[in-house]
């Protein structure tokens, strides 16, 4: 079943999963090469939804390039506006206030918290049970409907400015906030029940896609997929930036590495942003939201400057080049799926298309920003 | 031998379990929304499309500063005005948006430092024609006042 | 049964019997409430597509719930986010794969026109679903509200049937809403 | 209309499992892949059980002898299908070719 | 030790041979003489203003020996990217490497080649997942990775013969 | 023989005839194809057919048992059988027969006509005594008989099945290291 | 025979149109209870509750362009979804809805069951080796061989019942347990075999295996849609994807039957015989019992995730057969006790 079997290469035929395929989430191409239903191995081609973002930071002013966060990932777009922000920040040595700080944390883990429920709803859905997606979705509306209130928007926020915020949060804002958290603890032990505990899930996820920390290593895996191998990394912890060393959260950390504890490693992190947004609420400071000074145009020093934070998937690091104009002279985004995809051709041999499918839901993949 | 039964015996259960969440939901009421019968009203900073905001006559209150054209990421934007003989301020006389290439981040109405531009509440909209989206705001500006 | 192409086109050629406008009235009718989409997403828009079809939105009460992965069995197809060089080819093919009669939603800028992504010298996406696909519908939005996909299917039925069923609601503000203007 | 009342008749039966029967060894002898062999072998087994049926049905002292041994064969047949297919799965496995000259040719 | 005086003493052996630049280096005045190239050796940064702390500038055939170094060390790989430095005609290429512990360092590996010849040697023998990041700098910089197990466009379409993030690029 | 006189087309026996005569046609035309079809998965299908009708047959011999064991084992378990055999181990087809044996044709045919005309010469021929008494067919008699006087069969039946599926295994087994 | 045969006619033009009209309606049932499980009403603006959903959605397929895709074999494609309909008509002949009310009471009722899920499995098979598409190619294989494995549990455990009830005939097993649900199979204290405690552990048995049979969620591994696309019926439209839809649900309403005939007593009145109404109190409770069984039929589907048919088959041979296996022999003994 599950132990490697040695393939032989004569009798091979291609499966091409993708571009469309209900199982990759968008325009991923997996070519598969198959042994009946065993994976000889497979050879993922990217690109379907190349957007051109780095170009286009080259030919936008700084602010005009926020919208494009938005797009990059389009499930946990607060954390890359974040990472945006935090980087132009740096470079033009902007003070942000503290209240900005918490309202950032404040959305950027309910934002974490929306993403893993469209990802433990399409995880399931690939799993194929088909009701999770829409509880998932029907608590994910909340959350949005908060963050709309907000931001204006559902999905691509651009939120964010540097220094400090689009606009303040209201009182309906943290006492909707409140009432999400309590109704969320009870969907979680619902999830537990309804997914978590299934015997079919856990047949089909625990000892399967195994991913260990030197594989994590060799190909900078990061996020869930790491600390699902036993690798205590979350760069809210880690590196910490903005006022996360003020909360007290765990990094779940399962040394499995199976597609399982991937997925607990989720289930847990849900729990743990819940923990941050209500300290974030109680020691939410008064005061303004954007910095007092603040220069009018965005013009970086020369140089190169690196900011990294933690989204919903991993690591996503910016590198920025200036050159002291206008527009970035370089932008490069480093996007976590696009590491943790790239395990998936080793890992997948030798296993049963059914499990390897099971194991690419559990990598998360959000194809724009693995394509950008 | 004891583990085959407990096995079993376990996911007999952990299926039950599933089986009972799914089954009080079932006589709940539905969370939709009925859709073309009841919509819901727009949170005031909701982003729908920009329009132009009137003053007490019925006018823009746009200078035709530009501003929002040269923030505008993708170019959406395009506004022309004259200078009437003897006012200090320029006029008006078009204003176009061009709605799909429009991203929504609110870049314009942020720059609009003379309360001119604001974000409107159509969150429906759905048309057979792509032209339908190349709006004129200054006409339906006019439209809003009447 | 064998191939052939039993759908009268949407600009039905006026038949002389008046049986045969009926059964075309009913047809369309039918063809109008029973739009099977195709499961195809290719990026953010296709999440509010999910949305749609999820609890909240719920596009099943239009009988167009039916996701089919194969374009074999759907009518529709949802363009759902931006259409990339790499991409348009594999698109067209799933078009061409799916039976008359089939209709086309482009939902969300990108797939309009390509949306934010479009300046002077981009080389990497197509501007518009109609460059090479016929489109019914267009849904704007970056991405578009799932009312605003509902707004399109129903949009799109009243082009099947040239009968719209629904009243359109009229936008509102919400009541604290009022500091707005 | 004499020819609606025939199922009445042995000799119809009779004829009719000729006819498969004959099928059958056509295609045994044109075939040239063991499946195909296997299928048509499977056709001449159906025949000789329409005449055993038949038999029992109109002519046996014995009303379920013919039944029995048409049952018998079903086995053997099933028992046949299943020998005969492992083996031509392993010549294919050995030869990769389930073509009866070419394995003729292999003098394997 | 922490790790990142022991990164850079592991490093230092590549520059034995050359004077290591003082790190005295602060930010306001390279970025007023920014034309000057800087030449090869570690750099440490201050982490609150660029955002990593160690900077190495080394030569293409010192690239191996370096990352070698680094992996042993435990660093995970966080990206290969490129800028195109036009006007001195040269392609700098950023290797970017990361801890998983709490002993912070990240370290950024640069090496500048000539843009008429963009030739380097491939890392993926030691950090497999560099593949696609190398695979991703030659679809936008048209930088050839010698060695590179399957260096075919990866973003880019199957049959793409430009180069879209060269600075005289035009669709 | 005692002639039945025939029914009129309309009447129930009528039908039943009609029915009957249907029957053979798709059993001949499944027949047919099995033994002629160049495809194998063609060929499978015919069989199928063959079978199914064959089934009628014996259900027109008042075996409704039979008929049913029939569809049974010969379409669920013994043509399943065959179309894994084919998936296994005839991933292409070959639409084209090699003229190696030009006679094959021909010669296959001169048999099969000869056996074909021999045996319904003889079943013409030959004066069948038509016993009275028709078999009942039903399941408890042939369950009687199969444990008393004939278990020597029951028994084989069983032994055979075994045989083959320890065989089976061992010979398929063995192309797997 | 004979004389009966205009019956026999008329019992299965209704038999047809039963099962046409359940495979219709069930559609409609499977999808609003969907909707139901998932917080949401379901079809609701077509008709009344969205009552005109399959007619309108019928009448779409039917006048749908039937694409045959290049390269398969014309022959076997067209004739698989037939193939899929058909024999769930037929084996609709012998269900008993009543004492008197069935189309064609054969005495080998069981097997005749049997035998054309047998030939339905056929389709699925052929189907998928007629479209000449991989994901259909894969699909099939797993369709066939889940069917092989699952019918070896189911009939080991139907005959347990026919033992007990010592008859093949349908409405003989329905015969022996009426007087009250307490003398229905599922319940371990019987007069035939006196105390078996594994009857009810049977039931389930043949209720998984009627799930996995008819290739319904969680055993829907032929169609797959998150690794297979829409398995063996990727290739077909209109009314071809129609037949196999239909046929789905025709196979649905088989499972259900058998189930309820074979442990929850058929027509039987669960409390000995009310006889309010002389005709349709039977049909009445069958009915009852089977759109029972169909709900949570629809209701499994709508909770757990899919297996893989490797714990498929695990489940299959690991629990199913050897606990039927056992059931099986402890009956036989037990038999031959009381």
């Amino acid at each position: 079943m599950t132990e490697p079997i040695t393939l032989q290469q004569d009798e091979t035929f291609v499966l091409n999963v993708g571009p469309q395929h209900p199982a990759t989430h968008g325009v991923l191409r997996v070519k598969m090469t198959m042994d009946g239903e065993y994976i000889y191995n497979a050879e993922t081609v990217l690109g379907y939804i190349h957007r051109m973002h780095e170009k286009m930071a080259e030919n936008r002013t700084y602010p005009q390039y926020m919208p494009n966060m938005g797009r990059l990932d389009y499930l946990s777009a607060m954390s890359f506006n974040h990472g945006y922000a935090l980087v132009v920040e740096r470079a033009c040595n902007i003070e942000v206030p503290e209240r900005a700080e918490y309202i950032r944390v404040i959305t950027v883990e309910l934002n974490r918290i929306a993403s893993h429920l469209v990802w433990l709803g399409a995880y399931v859905l690939d799993l194929g049970g088909f009701t999770p997606l829409m509880y998932c979705f029907d608590d994910r509306e909340q959350i949005l409907d908060l963050l709309e209130a907000v931001t204006g928007s559902r999905l691509t926020y651009c939120y964010f400015r540097f220094g400090g915020l689009y606009n303040d949060i209201d009182d309906d804002f943290i006492t909707g906030t409140r009432a999400f958290i309590t109704h969320f603890r009870k969907e979680l032990k619902m999830y537990a029940k309804l997914v978590t505990g299934n015997v079919i899930l856990m047949k089909r996820l625990k000892g399967h896609g195994p991913v260990d920390q030197n594989m994590c290593q060799r190909y900078g895996a990061t996020g869930p997929v790491a600390r699902g191998s036993g690798i205590n990394y979350d760069v809210r912890r880690n590196e910490p930036y903005s006022v996360y060393p003020d909360f007290d959260f765990e990094v779940p950390v399962f040394t499995e590495g199976d597609s399982y504890a991937r997925y607990l490693v989720r289930m847990e992190e849900m729990e743990q942003s819940l923990r941050i947004i209500e300290q974030a609420l109680d020691k939410l400071p008064d005061g303004p939201i954007n910095p007092k000074k603040k220069p009018k145009l965005i013009k970086p020093p020369p140089g190169d400057y690196f900011a990294a934070v933690e989204t919903a998937r991993g690591n996503f690091g910016i590198r920025m080049v200036s050159d002291g104009g206008k527009n970035a002279y370089r932008m490069k985004l480093r996007s976590p799926t696009y590491s943790n995809m790239h395990l998936f051709d080793e890992a997948c041999r030798g296993m049963l298309i059914a499990d390897a499918l099971a194991f690419m839901g559990s990598l998360d993949l959000v194809i724009p920003e693995m394509d950008r | 031998m004891g583990g085959y039964f407990t096995e079993l015996f376990t996911g007999a259960k952990s299926l039950l379990d599933g089986m009972w969440v799914t089954l009080k939901e079932f006589p709940r009421r539905p969370v939709t929304l009925n859709y073309p019968h009841e919509s819901v009203k727009m949170y005031p900073r909701f982003r729908g499309h920009i329009e132009l905001i009137g003053n007490q006559e019925g006018k823009s209150n746009c200078i035709v500063c530009s501003m929002c054209q040269r923030a505008c990421p993708s170019g959406c934007i395009s506004l022309a005005g004259v200078k009437p003989e003897g006012e200090k301020k320029k006029v008006l006389t078009k204003y176009i948006l061009d709605f799909t290439t429009c991203s929504l981040c609110g870049s314009c109405v942020e720059s609009c430092n003379f309360n001119a531009l604001r974000f409107s509440n159509e969150y429906n909209l759905a048309s057979t024609r792509k032209e339908d989206f190349i709006m004129d705001l200054l006409k339906r500006l006019e439209e809003q006042n009447q | 049964m064998g191939t052939q192409d039993v759908s009268p086109s949407l600009d039905t050629v006026p038949s002389s019997f008046v049986q045969f406008a009926v059964a075309d009235k009913v047809i369309d009718l039918c063809r109008a409430n029973s739009l099977w989409p195709l499961t195809f997403g290719i990026a953010c828009c296709a999440i509010e597509m999910m949305c749609t079809g999820a609890a909240r939105f719920d596009l099943s009460r239009f009988g167009a719930e039916v996701f089919r992965p194969s374009p074999r069995q759907s009518d529709l197809m949802i363009v759902a986010g931006t259409i990339s060089n790499k991409m348009a080819p594999g698109i067209k093919t799933l078009y061409d794969q799916m039976p008359e009669p089939k209709w086309v939603i482009a939902l969300g800028n990108c797939a309009i026109s390509g949306g934010p992504f479009v300046y002077e010298g981009q080389y990497g996406i197509v501007e518009g679903a109609d460059k090479f696909l016929p489109v019914d519908v267009y849904v704007p939005g970056c991405p578009p509200r799932p009312e605003a996909l509902i707004e399109g299917i129903i949009e799109l039925e009243y082009k099947i049937t040239g009968w719209r069923r629904w009243p359109k609601p009229k936008p509102e503000w919400r009541e604290s809403g009022s500091d707005k203007s | 209309m004499a020819l609606l009342s025939i199922h009445h008749y042995l000799t119809t039966y009779l004829v009719f499992g000729a006819m498969l029967f004959s099928l059958g060894v056509y295609g045994l002898v044109t075939r040239k892949t063991l499946i195909g062999m296997l299928i048509a072998a499977e056709l001449m087994l159906a025949g000789v059980s329409i005449n055993f049926m038949a038999f029992n049905r109109f002519l046996a002292p014995d009303p379920s002898v013919g039944q029995i041994f048409t049952l018998f064969i079903m086995a053997i047949a099933a028992a046949e299908a299943a020998i005969g297919l492992s083996i031509v799965v392993a010549v294919y496995r050995h030869y990769k070719t389930v073509d009866a000259e070419e394995l003729i040719n292999l003098k394997g | 030790m922490n790790i990142q005086d022991k990164t850079r003493e592991a490093l230092s052996t590549l520059f034995a041979d050359m004077p290591s630049p003082e790190p005295e280096t602060d930010d306001g005045e390279e970025g007023e003489e920014k034309p000057e190239i800087r030449g090869n050796g570690i750099l440490e940064q201050d982490y609150h203003a660029k955002g990593f702390h160690l900077d190495v500038q080394l030569e293409p055939n010192q690239l191996i020996e370096a990352v070698r170094i680094i992996y042993d060390l435990g660093y995970y790989l966080e990206s290969i990217t490129g800028v195109d430095w036009i006007k001195e005609e040269q392609l700098e290429v950023v290797y970017d490497f990361s801890r998983y512990d709490f002993d912070l360092c990240r370290t950024v590996v640069r090496t500048r080649i000539p843009r008429t010849e963009p030739h380097l040697p491939t890392i993926t023998p030691i950090y497999t997942g560099a593949s696609w990041h190398e695979r991703e700098t030659h679809d936008f910089f048209g930088i050839v990775f010698d060695g590179h197990p399957h260096l075919v466009p990866l973003l880019l379409p199957e049959d793409a013969d430009f180069h879209p993030l060269l600075k005289d690029f035009k669709a | 023989m005692t002639p039945v006189p025939p029914p009129a087309l309309f009447s129930a026996d009528g039908m039943v005839g009609l029915i009957f005569l249907v029957m053979i046609g798709v059993t001949l035309f499944g027949g047919f194809i099995a033994a002629t079809a160049e495809r194998l998965v063609r060929a499978l299908s015919g069989i199928v057919i063959c079978f199914t009708g064959v089934a009628g047959f014996y259900y027109f011999l008042n075996s409704p048992f039979m008929a049913m064991m029939q569809i049974l084992i010969y379409v669920g378990a013994i043509c399943v059988t065959i179309s894994f055999a084919i998936m296994l181990a005839a991933p292409e087809e070959k639409i084209k027969s090699s003229p190696s044996n030009m006679l094959s044709g021909p010669f296959g045919f001169m048999i099969a006509a000869l056996i074909f005309g021999g045996m319904t010469a003889l079943a013409l021929t030959t004066e069948w005594q038509v016993n009275a008494k028709t078999a009942s067919g039903s399941v408890r008699e042939i369950g009687i008989h199969l444990l008393t006087t004939y278990s020597m069969i029951f028994e084989l039946i069983s032994i055979v099945l075994l045989i083959a599926i320890i065989g089976s295994i061992v010979i398929a087994r063995g192309g797997r290291n | 025979m004979s004389l009966t045969l205009f019956n026999v006619v008329l019992a299965v033009i209704i038999a047809i149109s039963f099962v046409g009209l359940n495979a219709a309606y069930l559609v409609w049932c499977e999808r609003k209870g969907a909707g139901l499980f998932q917080r949401r009403p379901g079809p609701m603006e077509n008709g009344p509750w969205g009552l005109l959903q399959p007619p309108v959605d019928g009448v779409k397929l039917m006048t749908k362009q039937l694409l045959i895709p290049g390269g398969v074999d014309k022959a076997i494609f067209m004739v698989a979804p037939v193939l899929a309909m058909f024999p769930a008509l037929i084996s609709f002949v012998t269900i008993p809805f009543s004492e008197n009310i069935v189309a064609h009471p054969i005495d080998v009722g069981v097997l005749m069951i049997f035998a054309f899920a047998a030939l339905g499995g056929m389709s699925l098979l052929v189907a998928g080796w007629g479209s000449r598409n991989k994901y259909s190619m894969i699909s099939s294989v797993r369709a066939v061989s889940q069917t092989v494995a699952y019918e070896i549990p189911l009939m080991i455990t139907t005959i347990t019942v026919v033992m007990i009830s010592g008859s093949l005939n349908l409405g003989d097993i329905v015969q022996t347990q009426l007087g009250g649900f307490w003398h229905w199979n599922i319940w371990p204290l019987q007069k035939q075999v006196g105390f078996n405690l594994l009857m009810p552990f049977s039931f389930l048995i043949l209720f998984v295996c009627s799930v996995a049979e008819t290739n319904r969620a969680p055993f829907d591994l032929g169609e797959a849609e998150s690794e297979l696309v829409a398995g063996f019926h990727t290739e077909y439209s209109s009314m071809g994807f129609g037949l196999f839809f239909m046929g789905e649900y025709a196979n649905i309403v088989i499972g259900a039957c058998l189930t309820v005939i074979l442990f929850l007593g058929g027509w039987a009145c669960p409390v000995g015989d009310l006889g309010f109404f002389p005709f349709t109190h039977h049909v009445g409770w069958f009915l009852l019992k089977i759109y029972l069984i169909i709900f949570v039929f629809i209701w499994i589907r709508w909770t757990f995730p899919r297996t893989t048919i490797y714990g498929l088959l695990n489940l299959s041979w690991k629990y199913l057969i050897p606990i039927s296996l056992f059931n099986l022999l402890l009956t036989a003994g037990l038999l031959k006790v009381f």
